[in-house]
């Protein structure tokens, strides 16, 4: 349990190249859980290996519970972490693997023992126990290393991307696992991951970055219904947030949205306007595929008919694909209400949920007044729209 | 259930590429069942005949063995080879290992220390006894030097002591073959996954525990070929004794190469030679064989 | 130029002065005409040599010629491999110019096979007068008592009194000095060239480990491995005062610019005046096909006893020619004094042949020899009484 | 970051240093030696400094040595080249095609070279004279290929084995064949082993006496049987200055070798791509 | 374009180990795109590598066009595939790791040049071709791995988890090229993930494996809605299945599953009786967190009021879990609909949906007429219930 900042962190890997982290600033409470997430290659490993001191940073600092590491070495960090690549130890048996850290650290054996049992039995790998890494299949190797990390009781544990090769159903299982830990341990956590769930339910605060700079930091709830720009809102979500470009105008003072979808049009609401100058202004609609419903009837507001073009049953729900001002969008139905390709429907709209982007620059517009100020850490990079 | 048993137009190509494996190291079977095992058959069959001066097919039975389980200088031979063997084989390993783990350090000037550690192997065995014997003679060597500077007590006379000048040896064929063994250690460090080391940082180990408990344990077959590159010259170190003591004082120093080489060759006992060169063999392969086996048994990886 | 014919020469004259006198021998081939192939193979005092001329054999390709001495002519010629040399010997009347020991070591089955080139004396007793007149010894020894005399005053002059090299050879070469001067000729020749075992476990031979005990007592600590040539420094350079050693050490004083009856002494090892211990070089010839190389065999046999050749190679190598009729006043003192006592000797029969240097025995029973002396040397409290009985057990079971 | 000199990193550049000054001192002496005159020698201590240098050793090795300094290229390169060419294709099929009975064929083939090689002698050479080899530098060349065999298919084999064999399999996918795979894949990544080899063969066949002695004669012999005839005559006056120079003539191909492989260790460093 | 099929395949990793794969039969047509699925550890890998020839079969045959390739080595076979480790080669560059099967196929250099460029927009690695696999990060490696594929036309592809390494943005994308690129090319693929989405939209058919039997053969539609058993149940789907143990009883003729929430009960009416052998039998009811919603009132049927216990938002939707015959239960609901943590709702069962499971064998047990017979493929196992 310890508090970690990170105060303007610079990485490059080398002289030539360009950074790979360009000015992190991030501040974590003692016992708080960050979610970190971003696209491939944006430096999310590289952070982690720059907080456990397995690369040297460039510029700034890192403070654990205040006390500037930056010189300190790996092993006096008193970090745990899980690899990307497992880096199992191909020469140790499982449980080698596991108890490796605890005999570093003198544990007695017999408390070795019952910890990697302990370990073994969470990630349900006691059949395992006396194979080599080579002899395991890519989910049993991911869960070693995760139980490597498990075993201990660090300071802070790093994850990265821990489960990506778990089935479903284990992966639930041990987010579970790793959520009540959690709250029982209270152990500071940097967490990376790509899937959404885990990056919505597991953290205290979610970290987006890009190109090696953090675009948003805040907790789940903010930067799900509050992202910071266009990227932010682009990548969190699955299936991601419809964007429609369009220019806004003002109807009986209020400022709406037209929307088009060659069957009909609608005039979506978007509350009271801040200032006059949005008006006629080009900028990009945001709106996620759950806050596109079937309308209960035909009038209805803040609805527009539409044709089905694609249809793509996940399972639990059905995702349909219209166009409306000549973009693809998508909105998740459940899958009795789901209608053929080639029907139309009349879509209902969640208006209040609407969220508005400078089509230039990308970033939010802080349109409604209702919503609380839009949280950002460190740098915010201008997004230049794709 | 009838499966369309079409297995494709087998062209002779593909049962080239089968088979090509098996071609490429044909060549080698070949050599080492004619230059290895058809000479130590040959070998063999000499040891059971009365051979002397040159070889001879007069079957005497295990006549030359008994000459030989009879004769003290074999005796002499064979327990120095254990001492000189274990010793060399050790020293070696352990200064092999240390050295390696040091240069790889990110060392400055690495490359010229290599180089230094490296360069006995460079010079023949030869060279390398008579430049040992005068560094070790006690008239002429360290010992002369110490006293020379001063030093009146110092009494190292190893090489003219009977039960001593093993460890004389000892010392000459580890100089000139650590280096060997450093190279060797240093080229398998390099190949260690970084990303295992990583992970043991993390953990907390030292660099100490790191290298004791995680990298060299991967380096396992690098170790298996220095014992085997290490037992290889101990057994054959024929140039060094015959360089740096003859065997002497005595036959004190003698080595079962040596041996062999003397009676096959200088004094025309080669039926006893050769008896002499399949209980080497034999010795080896009660030590050697259960080695080999532990090693080649198991699976690719470990 | 067309060659008349190769003789290919294995051998193991490679040293300064060897080379040099070899190179006489070639190029005295090559103004015949022929070709001289230089195999030269140091090592082991010619062992290195037997190896490469046995497996040159066993591949089918000997060479025409090869250094091959004593009882080692017997064992070749038993294989049926080398050439007569009748016809040479004949043309060049060489049952005239050698002595009767000579040509019988030379010949197997009755026929020349070999043609000798140097006969070395061995028993002898290499002398630094300065260092003896410093530690006030004014004659050199005849005898053993003496030898210890010298030996304990040489001793007390601080002086290492016997110069040796603690090699298997070197052990042999005085212990065989002291068999021939305690068992006399006839009893060397009965422990050496019979193995007699009654004369071997003698009470004699008892003395003869007991005197080689108390000679190694005079020899420094250190000599283990040490080379002859470094010994022979040692009195060289007035640090010893003696050395018990071959004719060939004449070399290493005359390197050294010394003189000989003037800068150093050689006499007789004590107690075997009268006694000569032989060791004879020879070349054999093996069997050849093609006749120009039989020509070239023929005419290296002819020209090794030429006294062209027999003057430089014996001045470079310190022994005498192995003919008789050389005039020995271009030679030294101690040359001078070795043909005579060779001559003597060969008239009273006790012209014996050297142990320590393969001349009396076939190499499996010299070797035996050679381990039971060189460890009773090495041994700091071996039994002399035992040493007798050892070298007749080793002999048996090398035969 | 530039790590300070720590106390510890201290330590290490003092024991390696240490190390290296224990390893030369044999060198400086022959060094010093071969710089001395005969006399000097005569007269002096072996660790003393020269009275006067001289490099008369070093002219009267060379003479001596100089032809039979040839040879030894003329034998050593072709043997380490085939020798270590095929150690790497047998290493390659042993870690990476086994086949039944390929670990015995190995094992087979390590222990076989425990054979004293005094002993094979006589069996080689008749083989060769049969198949009229004998006395040429093919014969001897062949010699060294199959004794060195054993160890360069050994070090090719363990460092081939920890080699993720992942990489193989999508070789074959990719679909290369087998010596493509070889070519691309696995050579690539071997320097190191390869230098290791490389210097393991040259020192041997560069070094050898035994072979070079029987198996060539007169004119064909390997330096080194021009340097024991040097060193080791057993009458006579030696010359130690111009034995050491010899010695150290005959020592500095392979000493410029090392130089030069040495640098090549580094290079192959295979990095870890490959997880799992 | 080729059919693959496999008859009665046994894989076993020594003599003295029990068999990795158990007599698998399979087949798909030329042109489908299979998705494997099952729990780590189950054989995944290893069928794959079996398909390949990288492993061979003890036992049994794999037949593509017909043809028994059973002995054939993997360069003959013309397949493609991704390897879950990537197993890029480390001493070339990203251009030629993607390039070197073309080369080994001896395809002209500019057409290599121009695949690979393709293949590198593709997977958005233009930047890195020149790079050594050693310095990208995991989902950079694990596209130019994909890329490796990609850029061959085998018979066959064959992807191991290719996707597992890369954020979800990325990871849509790249499903949709899969997918797209499957339908222009019609190439044969047999595809591992653990993702749910990928697994139900991708595939034409899906096996789900476990402990190296098949469990399942079916369409994706099929594997959801009429799971075989307990196992495929509960291991397709995310959040995965209710599952509550209870025992049906009979009222006014019809089957009824009795549901106790604490506050409440109800009876949910089970469609018409096959036989009466179910009556008071012991079974096991599943229902999906998407077949349980908010009742429209309070006494609608099929609905019961129970108390929240947990809240989780995800982000587009919000789990909350309840009690219900001392069982968890899991309800997906719009998170404008989700109460909070202690109230009271009433829940809405789609009765419609419910399954029945043998307590015992875990078997699904075939009530409702309307359903299709369930597919299943190859040998099932007896399913022991947890
Ligand atoms: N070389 C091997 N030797 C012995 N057992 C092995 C070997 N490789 C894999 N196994 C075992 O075989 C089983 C199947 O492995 P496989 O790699 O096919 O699993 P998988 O389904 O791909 O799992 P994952 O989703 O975790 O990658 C596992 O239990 C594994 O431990
Ligand atoms: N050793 C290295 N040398 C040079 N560049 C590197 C090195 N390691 C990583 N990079 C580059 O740095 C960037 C960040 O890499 P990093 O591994 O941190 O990405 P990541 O966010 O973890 O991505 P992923 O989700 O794909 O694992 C990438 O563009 C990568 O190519
Ligand atoms: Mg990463
Ligand atoms: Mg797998």
């Amino acid at each position: 349990m310890a508090s970690l900042e990170l105060r303007s962190v610079h990485k490059s890997y080398g002289s030539g190249l360009a950074d790979t982290l360009k000015n992190i600033d991030l501040s974590i409470d003692s016992g708080e859980f960050l979610i970190l997430v971003g696209p491939s290659g944006c430096g999310k490993s590289t952070l982690m290996n720059c907080i456990a001191g397995l690369e040297a940073i460039t510029d700034g600092a890192i403070l654990v519970d205040g006390t500037d590491i930056s010189g300190a070495s790996p092993k006096d960090r008193d970090i745990a972490m899980v690899f990307q690549s497992y880096a199992l130890y191909p020469t140790m048996s499982v449980r080698d693997n596991i108890a490796f850290g605890l005999k570093m650290r003198k544990m007695p054996s017999a408390a070795i023992e019952e910890e990697v049992a302990r370990v073994a039995k969470l990630l349900q790998i006691e059949h395992l126990l006396s194979r080599k890494p080579s002899q395991l299949s890519g989910g049993q190797q991911q869960r070693v290393a995760m139980g490597r990390a498990l075993a201990r009781r660090p300071k802070i544990y790093l994850f990265d991307e821990p489960l990506s090769n778990l089935d479903a159903k284990l992966r639930v299982e041990m987010r579970t696992e790793i959520k009540q830990m959690h709250q029982r341990l209270k152990t500071t956590t940097v967490y990376v991951t790509h899937d959404q769930i885990e990056a919505m339910t597991l953290g205290d605060k979610v970290a987006v970055m890009k190109d090696g700079i953090i675009q948003q930091f805040g907790t789940p709830q903010q930067i799900y219904n509050n992202p910071a720009n266009l990227f932010v809102a682009s990548f969190i979500g699955s299936p991601p947030m419809n964007f429609i470009p369009l220019r806004l105008q003002r109807r009986d003072g209020r400022l709406v949205a037209l929307l088009d979808s060659g069957q009909a049009r609608c005039e979506l609401p978007l509350g009271l306007v801040d200032g006059e100058s949005l008006d006629g202004r080009d900028v990009i609609l945001g709106i996620r595929p759950e806050q596109i419903g079937v309308a209960s009837g035909e009038g209805a507001l803040a609805s527009i008919r539409a044709e089905v073009e694609i249809t793509e049953p996940t399972g639990p729900d059905t995702l349909i694909f219209v166009k409306l001002n000549d973009t693809k969008v998508c909105c998740r139905l459940a899958p009795d209400a789901a209608p053929q390709i080639g029907e139309s429907l009349q879509l209902q709209f969640d208006a209040d949920k609407v969220l508005l982007f400078d089509a230039q620059t990308g970033e939010r517009l802080g349109l409604q007044g209702k919503r609380q100020p839009v949280e950002r850490a460190g740098n915010v990079a201008r997004f230049n729209s794709r | 259930m009838s499966v369309t048993m079409v297995l494709s137009k087998a062209s002779p190509l593909d049962a080239l590429q089968r088979w090509l494996p098996k071609l490429v190291v044909a060549p080698t079977m070949l050599v080492v069942m004619v230059g290895f095992y058809g000479y130590i058959l040959w070998t063999l069959v000499l040891s059971f005949t009365n051979s002397s001066f040159m070889p001879s097919y007069k079957w005497v039975g295990l006549q030359q063995y008994a000459r030989l389980i009879d004769n003290d200088r074999w005796w002499v031979a064979s327990k120095n080879l254990l001492v000189f063997g274990g010793l060399f084989i050790g020293i070696s390993l352990v200064i092999g290992v240390l050295l390696a783990v040091l240069l790889d350090q990110r060392i400055r000037r690495e490359g010229f220390i290599r180089t230094i550690y490296l360069y006995p192997m460079a010079l023949s065995m030869i060279v390398t006894g008579t430049a040992w014997q005068w560094l070790l003679n006690p008239g002429l060597g360290i010992d002369k030097m110490l006293r020379d500077w001063g030093w009146e007590g110092f009494r190292f006379d190893w090489l003219v002591d009977p039960n001593r000048v093993i460890y004389c040896l000892v010392i000459a064929a580890v100089w000139q073959a650590s280096g060997f063994v450093i190279a060797l250690f240093l080229a398998g460090l390099r190949g260690v996954d970084q990303s295992i080391v990583r992970a043991a940082q993390i953990d907390g180990a030292s660099l100490p525990s790191i290298y004791l408990r995680i990298i060299l344990p991967s380096l396992r077959p690098v170790f298996f070929s220095a014992v085997m590159i290490l037992s290889h010259i101990a057994i054959k170190s024929f140039d060094l004794v015959a360089a740096m003591t003859a065997g002497g004082p005595g036959y004190a120093s003698d080595l079962p190469a040596m041996f062999m080489y003397n009676f096959t060759f200088s004094r025309g006992q080669m039926g006893v030679g050769s008896a002499s060169a399949m209980m080497m063999l034999g010795a080896i392969l009660a030590i050697l064989v259960p080695y080999l086996y532990s090693e080649l048994r198991g699976k690719r990886h470990d | 130029a067309d060659s008349k014919g190769t003789v290919e020469v294995v051998h193991w004259w490679t040293s300064g002065g060897e080379a040099a006198a070899v190179k006489v021998l070639r190029d005295l081939v090559d103004k015949d005409g022929f070709t001289w192939k230089d195999s030269a193979v140091a090592g082991g005092a010619g062992s290195a040599a037997m190896t490469v001329l046995k497996t040159r054999v066993v591949s089918g390709n000997p060479p025409g010629a090869a250094q091959i001495k004593g009882p080692d002519l017997q064992e070749w010629g038993a294989l049926d491999l080398l050439s007569s040399l009748d016809e040479v010997a004949e043309a060049n009347d060489w049952n005239k110019l050698l002595s009767k020991t000579v040509i019988n070591t030379m010949q197997y089955d009755g026929h020349y096979v070999a043609v000798p080139v140097n006969i070395h004396r061995v028993n002898w007793l290499w002398i630094n007068p300065e260092v003896f007149k410093k530690a006030g010894i004014d004659k050199a020894p005849t005898t053993l008592d003496e030898l210890y005399a010298a030996g304990d005053k040489l001793k007390a002059a601080g002086f290492v009194p016997l110069a040796h090299g603690g090699q298997p050879w070197q052990d042999s070469t005085v212990f065989e000095g002291l068999v021939l001067g305690i068992m006399g000729p006839e009893g060397y020749h009965k422990a050496f060239v019979e193995h007699d075992e009654a004369t071997l476990t003698s009470p004699q031979m008892t003395e003869v480990f007991t005197a080689l005990k108390k000679l190694s007592s005079y020899m420094d600590d250190n000599r283990a491995g040490r080379d002859w040539n470094l010994a022979t420094a040692e009195v060289i350079n007035g640090k010893a005062g003696m050395q018990i050693m071959g004719d060939w050490a004449k070399s290493e004083w005359t390197a050294a610019g010394k003189v000989a009856g003037t800068d150093y002494q050689c006499v007789p090892m004590p107690g075997t005046a009268g006694s000569y211990t032989y060791n004879i070089d020879s070349i054999a010839m093996f069997k050849l096909k093609n006749e120009g190389d039989i020509a070239a065999q023929h005419a290296l046999a002819r020209i090794a006893l030429e006294p062209e050749f027999q003057y430089v190679f014996n001045q470079n190598k310190g022994s005498i020619p192995v003919r008789s009729d050389l005039d020995m006043s271009k030679f030294d003192s101690c040359a001078q004094a070795s043909m005579n006592d060779f001559k003597e000797a060969d008239q009273n029969g006790t012209l014996e042949p050297s142990m320590a240097h393969s001349m009396a025995t076939n190499l499996a029973v010299q070797g035996a020899i050679f381990d039971v002396v060189t460890n009773f040397m090495s041994e700091k409290n071996a039994d002399p009484s035992k040493g007798g009985a050892q070298i007749y057990a080793a002999i048996k079971s090398a035969q | 970051m530039t790590r300070a000199f720590s106390p510890s990193r201290l330590a290490i550049h003092a024991t390696l240093l240490v190390a290296a000054a224990l390893y030369l001192i044999p060198l400086v002496v022959m060094l010093l030696t071969s710089l001395k005159t005969p006399e000097d020698i005569r007269t002096g201590n072996l660790l003393s400094w020269p009275e006067v240098f001289t490099l008369i050793g070093w002219v009267k090795a060379w003479s001596v040595v100089d032809g039979y300094f040839w040879n030894s290229v003329k034998i050593a390169v072709p043997a380490v080249l085939i020798s270590t060419a095929l150690g790497a294709l047998n290493g390659y099929v042993l870690s990476m095609w086994r086949f039944r009975g390929s670990q015995l064929f190995f094992g087979m083939l390590l222990f076989g070279c425990f054979l004293p090689f005094q002993t094979v002698l006589l069996p080689a050479s008749f083989t060769l004279g049969k198949f009229g080899l004998a006395n040429t530098t093919t014969g001897l060349v062949l010699v060294h290929v199959v004794y060195g065999i054993a160890f360069t298919t050994l070090f090719f084999r363990n460092y081939y084995v920890s080699v993720p064999d992942a990489l193989v399999r999508a070789a074959r996918l990719d679909g290369a064949g087998f010596f493509t795979i070889f070519g691309r894949i696995l050579l690539p990544m071997s320097t190191p082993i390869i230098m290791v080899c490389l210097i393991w063969q040259f020192t041997q066949i560069w070094n050898d006496f035994l072979f070079g002695v029987v198996f060539a004669s007169g004119d064909a012999q390997p330096i080194t049987v021009a340097l024991n005839n040097l060193v080791n005559t057993s009458t006579g006056a030696k010359e130690y200055n111009v034995d050491m120079a010899a010695a150290m003539i005959a020592g500095l191909p392979t000493l410029v070798v090392y130089i030069f492989a040495g640098k090549y260790f580094l290079r192959g460093l295979t990095a870890g791509a490959v997880k799992g």
